[in-house]
């Protein structure tokens, strides 16, 4: 899988070069001036010119590592994939890991330390630190990072301490596990964290929990979960009660509204029919009341086979009562020590950072990687405290907030650019290896630690994290960079011992409306703000892009007289709303991570409204995840959101777009119609027939896919205006629908039909078959009637109405960079042309070309798509291998075709959702 | 040496009167000009029927061919797999031909036409006799063949049938 | 109708009078104040025209109001509205000559004239709406160094050959009925050198029986040819959306409904010419108010037939009860563009019953009003054929509306202008009227009136 | 005059079929062209005379899509040794001191939007000469071939009449010396497997 990747060989590759000589193919084509031959001087590639390799490395989501593989051509790395050999990643990727790649060529990225002075060398940064920090013992002097995981970090920050003992390290993420950590240590009195095996769970009970939402450990989670209700046997039940619907609450059997406040009563009754003793005053509204009561019907039947999920938002006695109750039902739980060994609470070190800098206690401050400006409560004043530290650093690679407001701002390095390693929430550690040289002259972590530490030893970041894991001899290390995973390095299960009863006071849901501040599943904390195609990846509840809304209920939306994009005003915010059905009265939902005032044009980019959707400033003095009670004010003005989808109901047939099945039951088969088409050419008897089957049960919506085909196959980001005026480019988009009988995601690509509608139609050939079954389209031959995509029923085709491939999103900074990131096998669409997914043929042809060159067998190429699931909800393969995914797939009895009585005949076809509603009451 | 006797007539039944007259008097009509059609016995150059037959054929030829060429195109040139569609799709392929074969027909009926109007030639002499000219507008005009010594006679006769102006031109 | 004094005024018996009253007006004739602030005004309409065309060649399609769902929009909907114009008049003269409508004579020219200036700006269309105009001549089959031909299965390429063939055979149809008339003007007092050019383009015509003869037999074989090609023309575009699979779009319908539509649309032009020419050119004593009479009668069947197919369409959705078909219909009812539905009923249907009273038939302000009505009405139709259907496929997802920019609206404008202009310059050139016909039906009217 | 003009009216289609001869000729596929070089290199003289073999210098051409244009080291590997203050040489040695890379102009242009796949071609018997011509005759590189779409669907059509042994690939004339009975039915036999399971003339075989 991994090639053989010399360190000092990828250290040397030399990428803008690359750009100058216009690594990337153009459709621009024929009429464009001859670009020169330009041969390396001295040849590193040799005759493995033009072709992908393949580097094991990692990416790091608050912290924590997940394994990818970062696919390089000529010394650029165009694509991040997963790494089957980590944990975190089992060869998949999250849309985080999908959008790192255009963060490393990302032309908002710092270029130059810049100080009072403005714009500064490296030496003058060295030389301001030097001056402060050389013989003190660290002092006052704080080093503020986000939470570490890397072993060689974690060393290198001791090693500083040892020499400089008054040097704090205070570690503070934005999106923490206080409430966890703190319900683990009131039920076992210590910091424990809970891992769920979720493939043994018959009951799953999500209390205001999002475990399929995003998160450092989605991929894993949403892996067990969507294995488990794959596998054959006893099907597994998801119960969700939360106050917003999520990934998890579309995608459970059963899922309810729940005023947060109330959650906890909810966990109360169950507690209390496992005998924790009365739980008065904790009532629940009627129909949550029958859901829970069905929750406890259940439980007690799944005796060992059951666990019960606490969210972020809940306070620490909630999580140890849900301890407690995990216990007694012997739920399938492995408790390991803290990841991130740091004991300390991260609101409440950051609440002491804050008080010390207004104290003025603090005299150096080092910012490693976090933004706390952004996200620390208000109430803080957090930047007016950093004011007052006379010599402050911030190492980002955008200028974000806290960037724009320490003394000092300096670039940091690219996970692809630097040296290091992280370890997965499981614990397992992996390496980090860079791509590239520093595109913009940033520096890695460690080397940014190295000037904390003037008087330390200055090895290399190399020999730091070689000498780290005791790599003594060059095969041991090569080893270890192939692998990228550190074998059994993950935590071993500890025995929590026994969980003390817990009893937190019932909650009762306040008059005035509150609001919950869940992380963006598209910009997670507010570091993806940055990201083009974060910013253009539809949000997976309201399908929204470049912007947040505020999500309130139908029935408070008519309390207020408010339709969606009208604008809201409170608490000093000011938001457009949008009604999301099975949203809980009395709470509002307001996405964290967008509205950023600083970190570049694309975080700031009109349309994302500004500070007025910022819902950190919503957060309370104890840094907790719902505002207080707020009133909304309907402002009269709107504000347009664009959307890619408007609504989610399917009403009367439209329902059979989705269909829904009971566990086992199969989907009726359309009667099959006569056509009086005559045949179509014969095609060659061994060709290989492509197709593709879609599992709409596994989907999660999180957007994997979507991304990850946009990486491969040069799709570009067009902005906020052209989504409103109804134009997307992404090739692949997830549908959310809901009716009756239940609701989920559907990822639509190409349907590749056999007999496509959009092929006959096109006057020059442009989208012809191939002899495989491929709908083709021929981006060069299409002179853009758009007759193809007006006749096809799935509306998959994109057009480029403008000059996308061209198109500045970044303002008055030069997008060059971003072409580097460009598929070298991929024809870049020039305006007024169309264009669709193609199965990724490309990755086809390289197979073809490779068995046709080795005389050896066709390897099945994997789709970009298909790589990214982390649910492996999208499989491919061909179709006339009978033993092939794909064919067996096809006989499944929930298989089904989108629009069949079209007699279109996809070639991508799709598994119905199974839902398991029990007792038959199918709240949505 | 013989001469033309030109008659210039106001009206189309006077024209026609005066035809007849002259016929009956045994004079050979040389030439007949109106500004509309007049149909006047068989007088004349001849018949007109071919050009619908060329038009016809002409039409139905090409629309032929053409389809012939689209055949060739779509199943031998470079056959393409068109939405599983049949290579050699005659409902649809039959469409392109009907319209071009209608075009041809006019083309083919237009240039038989000016063959057989014998059009193309502006600078013929009929254009030398001032009558001619005043024809395409409000005159219908014939010509006499006559010898220069009846001159009078012809001249009362053309009078006499209610020519509105006639004269004797020698050559 | 036998009697062709209806159709003529005894101030035109006379074979001069009706040469000075129709030649006079030509370029020998001084051009008036009002042509001249026309003209001056249709160009900067045109030009405002080009203007936007520049600007969607310079930075694309994007321009426009269409958008991922709904990929066509403003320019398909002015190709098929032009088109329709266009179908008219080759029509009208074709079938009338066959019917031996003797009223025909007084309309056929600028209907004529009409039609191929009509059929030129519909042409322009296919090519401006494309996203790469400058490869348009791949639709069409040379030997090109790819080895790649047309695709004949698609509906764009018959329209190619549709609108190249109909429009070069109205032209040739149209030069057929004008050699005598431009004898006539290279005989007249007049600018030498236009006599000249008029001269040429005569080709030596003399008005002998035997060129007669032929010039009548060639033009009753093209109006045989004619009116079969004009159906099939539309039809062509009809087919443009009927060979598809999405609702209200797959109508077996279409073709004949496209071209009563077309016939219709083209028929309320040529009334506003009609009306326009008879005040510009005085012609009063050519065109009667019986004419008007006739003209309003064919409008008012047309306008019946269209509120036939309309239902049928309809009906035919509530018959299938397909969910998306009956989507559809509830959308295009109720959904944002009803607006423009109820529009085009009331232009297309219920205007043209006025014609039921003989009275209005014959009122100028009545038949503009309607006429105008009609126009609109159709244009209403051809936008909402596209629109509805695009904007409420099979994919919820892609249930997207359209909005028409200002670029839209201005190449529109654009068009119009044009129109004008050429029509205006036209009719300094050569006559709107045929002259030799005027002559043969004064003779008849003459007869009559003994 | 209107005859003539009558006659320049039916002869100007003529034009076009100027135009339509004229896209097939050099001057608009670039057939037989040749471009200035930093360096006049000599295939001539090379890879005639000296008979190195083609892949000593282009390494990529039977493991990737890119023959790859050889580096500045590759040149030097020879030229450290002979001529080694040849004025001709100087832009090389420039080159390897300065580790500014040499710029070479395209000889043998195709557009971005074809994929083409050198190994592909010759792992199956496709020869250099087949779409390069006779190098070891050129002593300035010319563009041998038309490289239209037509000419590479000519070969994609029928493979048969261009492959030869494997042994042949680097010849210059590879198609002269007939080719042994068993050798040709081997290539066929081979031909046949490929055919069976894809079709050369699929839009996606070169666009994607």
């Amino acid at each position: 899988m991994s090639s053989l990747s010399e360190p000092d060989f990828v250290a040397r590759r030399e990428v803008l070069r690359l750009i100058a000589a216009g690594a990337a193919a153009s459709l621009a084509g024929c009429s464009k001036p001859d670009q020169p031959i330009v041969p390396a001087v001295e040849d590193k590639d040799g005759d493995r010119a033009g072709r992908i390799r393949r580097y094991a490395t990692t990416t790091t989501l608050a912290g924590y590592g997940r394994g990818a593989t970062a696919l390089v051509v000529d010394g650029r790395p165009i694509k991040l994939e997963g790494s089957a050999r980590h944990p975190a990643s089992l060869g998949a990727t999250d849309l985080f890991t999908e959008t790192a790649i255009l963060d490393l060529y990302d032309p908002q990225r710092l270029r130059a330390p810049a100080g009072p002075a403005g714009i500064a060398g490296w030496p003058m940064l060295e030389r301001a630190l030097i001056a402060r920090l050389a013989g003190s013992n660290g002092e006052g002097s704080v080093l503020l990072t986000g939470r570490i995981t890397s072993p060689s970090l974690l060393t290198r920050i001791a090693e500083a301490r040892t020499r400089m003992p008054g040097l704090r390290h205070i570690r503070s993420e934005a999106i923490g596990d206080d409430a966890e950590r703190e319900g683990a240590r009131l039920a076992f009195g210590r910091p424990l964290t809970m891992r769920p095996r979720v493939g043994e769970a018959d009951v799953l009970v999500l209390l205001d929990a999002d475990p399929l939402g995003p998160g450092p450990d989605q991929v894993p989670f949403a892996r067990a979960w969507a294995d488990r209700r794959r596998a054959p046997g006893k099907p597994q039940r998801t119960y969700v009660l939360e106050p917003s619907p999520t990934q998890s609450g579309i995608c459970a059997d059963r899922r309810i509204a729940l005023h947060p406040a109330l959650v906890v009563n909810a966990l109360l009754a169950v507690a209390g029919s496992l005998g924790a003793g009365n739980s008065s005053g904790a009532d629940l509204p009627p129909d949550p009341a029958a859901l829970v009561a069905s929750v406890i019907r259940d439980l007690n039947g799944a005796q060992g086979r059951a666990v019960v999920m606490v969210g972020r938002g809940q306070p620490p006695e909630v999580h140890a009562l849900a301890a407690w109750v995990n216990q007694r039902i012997e739920a399938p739980i492995d408790w390991i020590d803290p990841v991130d060994p740091d004991p300390s609470g991260h609101v409440e070190s950051l609440a002491g950072l804050a008080s010390d800098m207004a104290a003025g206690r603090v005299a150096t401050l080092m910012v490693l990687d976090a933004n706390p400006v952004l996200h620390a409560p208000p109430s803080w004043h957090f930047a007016e405290a950093l004011e007052r530290v006379p010599l402050s650093v911030s190492f980002s690679a955008f200028p974000d907030e806290t960037a724009m407001a320490t003394r000092w701002r300096a670039p940091l390095a690219h996970s692809l650019e630097s040296w290091g390693d992280a370890r997965s929430p499981d614990g397992t550690a992996s390496l980090i290896q860079p791509m590239v040289k520093p595109l913009f002259g940033g520096r890695g972590a460690l080397a940014a630690l190295a000037m904390l530490d003037p008087a330390g030893p200055r090895p290399s970041d190399h020999d730091r994290v070689r000498h780290q894991w005791n790599a003594i001899d060059d095969g041991h290390w090569r080893d270890l960079l192939v692998a990228g995973v550190i074998e059994g390095t993950a935590a071993a299960p500890v025995p929590p011992g026994d969980a003390r009863l817990v009893m937190p006071a019932p909650g009762w849901a306040s008059a005035a409306t509150i609001i919950t501040l869940p992380p963006s599943p598209t910009l997670w904390d507010g570091r993806g703000a940055t990201n083009a195609w974060a910013q253009e990846c539809p949000d997976p509840v309201t399908r929204q892009v470049w912007g947040a809304a505020l999500r309130i209920s139908p029935g408070d939306a008519r309390r207020l007289g408010v339709d969606d994009e009208d604008l809201v005003a409170f608490a000093g915010l000011s938001a457009p709303i949008k009604i999301v059905e099975g949203q809980a009265d009395g709470v509002a939902t307001l996405p964290l991570g967008h509205g950023r005032t600083a970190g570049g044009p694309i975080a700031t980019a009109p349309g994302t409204l500004g500070a007025g959707t910022d819902a950190y400033r919503l957060r309370g003095p104890r840094g907790d995840w719902l505002s207080g009670g707020v009133t909304l004010v309907p402002t009269g003005a709107k504000a347009h959101t664009p959307r890619n989808q408007k609504d989610f109901a399917l009403d009367g047939d439209a329902a059979s777009l989705f269909p829904v099945v009971a566990p086992g039951e199969a989907i009726p088969k359309p009667p099959s119609r006569t056509t009086l088409l005559g045949a179509g050419p014969e095609r060659p008897p061994d060709a290989p027939q492509w197709a593709m089957v879609i599992d709409t049960s596994a989907c999660i919506g999180c957007n994997a896919c979507v991304v990850a085909c946009q990486a491969e196959n040069n799709i570009p980001a067009i902005g906020p205006e052209q989504i409103g005026k109804g134009r997307d480019m992404h090739w692949l988009r997830v549908d959310r629908y809901e009716h009756e009988h239940g609701g989920g995601y559907q990822p639509v690509p190409c349907m590749q039909c056999e007999t496509a509608p959009c092929e006959p139609v096109c006057p020059v050939e442009a989208p012809v078959h191939s002899a495989e079954g491929l709908n083709l389209q021929v981006y060069n031959r299409c002179i853009g009637t758009r007759t193809c995509q007006a006749n096809c029923p799935y509306k998959v085709r994109r057009f480029n109405f403008l000059d996308y491939a061209g198109a500045d999103l970044w303002g008055d900074l030069d997008p060059a960079p971003v072409t580097a990131q460009r598929n070298p096998d991929v024809t870049v669409r020039a305006r007024g042309v169309m264009e669709k997914c193609t199965y990724c043929v490309q990755r086809i042809e390289t197979a073809k070309h490779e068995a046709d060159a080795t005389g050896e067998a066709l390897v099945t190429p994997v789709t970009a798509c298909q790589a990214a699931c982390p649910t492996q909800a999208i499989r491919f393969g061909n179709l006339a291998d009978p033993a092939s995914d794909v064919a067996n797939l096809r006989r499944d009895p929930r298989h089904y075709a989108l629009l069949e009585e079209l007699g279109t005949r996809p070639r991508t076809t799709y598994l119905a959702k199974v839902r398991d509603v029990g007792d038959g009451e199918g709240e949505v | 040496m013989t001469a033309l006797a030109l008659a210039s007539f106001a009206d189309e039944a006077a024209f026609r009167a005066g035809v007849a007259k002259a016929d009956e008097a045994g004079r050979r009509v040389v030439g007949l000009w109106s500004p509309y059609p007049v149909e006047i016995g068989a007088i004349g150059e001849g018949t007109a029927a071919p050009i619908t037959w060329i038009s016809i054929a002409g039409g139905l030829a090409s629309a032929l061919l053409f389809y012939g060429f689209i055949w060739w195109t779509a199943t031998q040139s470079y056959p393409f797999d068109s939405g599983g569609r049949p290579l050699h799709s005659w409902q649809v392929f039959l469409i392109a031909p009907i319209e071009f074969g209608a075009l041809a027909a006019g083309v083919a009926g237009m240039i038989a036409f000016i063959v057989r109007a014998r059009l193309t030639r502006l600078h013929h002499p009929a254009f030398d006799i001032s009558e001619v000219e005043r024809a395409s507008s409000e005159h219908f005009v014939f010509a006499l063949a006559c010898d220069a010594g009846d001159g009078g006679a012809v001249l009362a006769l053309l009078a006499e049938a209610g020519a509105v102006h006639s004269r004797i031109v020698t050559r | 109708m036998s009697d062709a004094a209806r159709w003529l005024l005894p101030s035109m018996f006379d074979h001069k009078a009706i040469t000075d009253a129709i030649a006079g007006p030509l370029v020998e004739g001084k051009a008036g104040k009002r042509w001249w602030i026309a003209v001056l005004v249709s160009l900067a309409v045109t030009g405002i025209g080009v203007l936007a065309t520049g600007i969607s060649f310079t930075y694309g399609p994007g321009m426009w109001g269409n958008n991922s769902a709904v990929v066509w929009g403003f320019p398909i909907a002015n190709y098929v509205w032009w088109i329709g114009i266009g179908n008219a008049g080759t029509l009208i003269s074709a079938l009338l000559l066959l019917t031996r409508q003797k009223w025909r004579n007084a309309i056929n020219r600028f209907a004529e004239a009409m039609t191929i200036l009509a059929v030129s700006i519909a042409g322009l269309f296919p090519i401006i709406h494309l996203g790469r105009p400058m490869y348009f001549y791949w639709m069409a089959p040379y030997p090109n160094t790819m080895g790649l031909w047309p695709q004949w299965r698609s509906a764009l390429v018959w329209d190619f050959w549709a609108i190249l063939s109909y429009l070069l055979f109205s032209l040739i149809f149209f030069y057929l009925g004008l050699i005598p008339d431009l004898a006539t003007l290279r005989d007249r007092e007049g600018p030498r050198h236009w006599r000249r050019i008029w001269g040429a383009f005569a080709l030596g015509w003399q008005g002998t029986p035997g060129q007669w003869r032929s010039h009548q037999r060639l033009q009753r074989v093209m109006a045989v040819i004619a009116t079969p090609l004009v159906c099939s023309v539309h039809s062509i575009v009809g087919l443009d959306f009927a060979a598809s699979l999405m609702p209200g779009w797959t109508e077996s319908v279409f073709p004949p409904y496209f071209v009563v539509g077309a016939f219709f649309s083209g028929f309320a032009m040529v009334v506003l010419l009609a009306l326009v020419i008879r005040a510009a050119l005085s012609l009063e004593a050519l065109i009667r108010p019986a004419h008007l009479d006739a003209c309003a009668k064919m409008l008012l069947a047309a306008g019946s037939v269209m509120l036939l197919s309309y239902g049928s369409e309809w009906m035919s959705a509530l018959w299938t009860g397909e969910a998306a078909d009956l989507r559809f219909l509830r959308f295009s009812f109720t959904g944002p563009y009803a607006g423009l539905t109820y529009g085009m009923i009331l232009g297309n249907c219920l205007l043209p019953q006025l014609f039921w009273s003989p009275a209005l038939r014959r009122s100028v302000p009545v038949l503009v009003i309607v006429s105008a009505g009609v126009l609109v009405g159709m244009y209403f139709e051809r936008i909402l054929i596209i629109c509805n259907t695009l904007s409420i496929g099979y994919e919820p997802t892609a249930w997207t509306l359209y909005v028409p920019t200002l670029v839209d609206f201005a190449i529109l404008l654009g068009t119009g202008g044009l129109f004008v202009f050429a029509f205006l310059l036209l009719s300094r050139i050569i006559p709107l009227v045929p002259m030799y016909e005027i002559r043969e039906l004064a003779e008849a009217a003459k007869g009559d009136a003994r | 005059m209107a005859r003539t003009a009558l006659v320049l009216l039916l002869l100007s289609p003529l034009l076009l079929v100027f135009v339509l001869i004229l896209q097939h000729t050099g001057t608009i596929t670039g057939q037989d062209r040749f471009v200035e070089q930093t360096v006049p290199f000599s295939h001539k003289h090379h890879a005639g005379e000296l008979g190195i073999d083609c892949r000593f210098c282009h390494i990529g051409v039977e493991t990737g899509a890119k023959a790859t244009v050889p580096s500045t080291e590759v040149c030097m590997t020879c030229h450290s040794q002979i001529w080694t203050n040849a004025q001709m040489l100087a832009p090389v040695r420039n080159s390897l001191a300065t580790g500014t890379p040499l710029v070479w102009s395209r000889v043998n242009r195709l557009p971005d939007y074809v994929y083409f796949d050198h190994h592909v071609h010759v792992r199956n018997g496709v020869p250099c000469a087949a779409c390069h011509g006779d190098l070891r005759q050129m002593p300035l590189t010319a563009q041998a071939t038309p490289m239209t779409m037509q000419w590479c669907l000519d070969c994609h059509r029928d493979p048969a009449k261009r492959v030869v042994p494997q042994d042949r690939i680097t010849w210059s004339r590879p198609y002269d010396a007939p080719i042994p009975d068993d050798e040709l039915q081997r290539i066929h036999a081979h031909l046949l497997g490929v055919e069976r399971s894809r079709k050369l003339t699929d839009c996606s075989t070169c666009h994607r």
